[in-house]
């Protein structure tokens, strides 16, 4: 299945993209998903540990199970107002 | 009336985020605004970038005022927050709360602000003379603990 | 700028006592509106009126903004207080700090309110259906320690 | 010698004027003014218990000494904001 990525601040820089769509395994969680991401992006793996995850704009744990359709989100720590 | 919550790219109109919360009952309204400030710790600030992941954003500041208008009994809350390119002494974000009483809303808008800046998924870059950062990352020697969330600037 | 404190008996110009404060190492802005509200205790209000001793008031005021100014570290207070006939909905207060630091810029507004509340030679004549009352007097059942002074409303 | 009064809300109704000259002893007190106030004001007696007393636009005690040309105020419960 495929789930739609969305990078954000210093994930986005780490990336080099704003987003993308990846397939994933039918049984994928959150962990799963990261350790692709991280595949793809090497220089994700240092801002990883700080960041958190959302999916489809809640914050999700590391087992959270992903859907076909998913929004995922890498959340940097957050630094508004 | 203006929407409660929003995200804009254009300077923040004050009046119209206190506008959405103004009702009959409301004899205290404390309207917060956070502005880019010259200098953070020993840095002398350029400018700053915001980014926010809109629809979220929106939706976690909504729920975090439906659960202050619980908590402390105040009758509305709205915030809006710029985004984009944002230089010294422009508003980053104004926060309104209108309440029977003061102590309510004074205490509601310090809460949304602190859980603003844990929960709601908006980033901060600062530009300084010698480099940038984006502010509460692990390389940001003011975020990450190294003082306490209340003390930390808006 | 605009004077820091004053006494008038137009409309109060937010955004003036805003700017009274403002600089560039401030980040935090509170700006705190008593509105006139419709309804207290169990009162219909129709209308207020609102008397000063002028120079007194503006004396206190400037005196307690010094302390606060002190006691909290915040960089500027200002106040506007309107007096005369008011209607539900009008402004009777706006007070204004800033500080670098919001923790305190919200606490210097709730500690300016409360002295002002004590100490400042400002009275309010509620007009309700069915009579008047001076707020604070002896007769006012909302008044003289009724209810803790925190919880007053603005 | 002689001393400004002025009254505000209650004490402005009770008294019926908005200030006054007053003539005092050389010696008086803010304790001996109050007398002869809440003699020529008969409706001051009652809210007199709950008023505070500013001379020169400060708040003053119940013996702070007068002087020639002082301006005394008589403040009911204040009640801004």
């Amino acid at each position: 299945m495929e789930v739609e990525i969305r990078y954000f601040a210093a994930a986005r820089e780490a990336a080099g993209i704003e987003g993308e769509t990846v397939a994933v395994g039918d049984d994928s969680d959150v962990a799963a998903l990261l350790t692709t991401l991280c595949r793809r992006h090497p220089d994700l793996v240092g801002p990883a540990a700080s960041m958190r995850i959302a999916v489809d704009e809640d914050f999700a744990d590391t087992d959270t199970p992903l859907h076909a359709g998913a929004v995922v989100a890498l959340i940097p720590p957050v630094g508004g107002g | 009336m203006a929407d409660a919550f929003a995200i804009t790219t254009e300077a923040i109109d004050a009046d119209a985020v206190r506008a959405a919360v103004l009702g009959p009952e409301s004899g205290a309204v404390v309207v917060f605004h956070g502005t880019v400030r010259e200098r953070t710790l020993d840095r002398r600030v350029t400018y700053l970038e915001y980014e926010a992941y809109e629809p979220m954003a929106l939706k976690a500041m909504t729920a975090i005022a439906d659960d202050l208008v619980r908590e402390h009994g105040v009758a509305a809350i709205a915030c809006t927050h710029r985004v984009g390119r944002l230089d010294i002494g422009d508003d980053a974000m104004v926060v309104a709360v209108a309440s029977p009483h003061r102590a309510a809303a004074l205490a509601a808008t310090a809460d949304f602000i602190a859980r603003l800046k844990q929960d709601v998924p908006i980033w901060k870059k600062e530009h300084f003379v010698g480099g940038a950062i984006w502010i509460g990352s692990p390389e940001d020697p003011q975020g990450e603990g190294s003082r306490p969330p209340e003390e930390a600037g808006a």
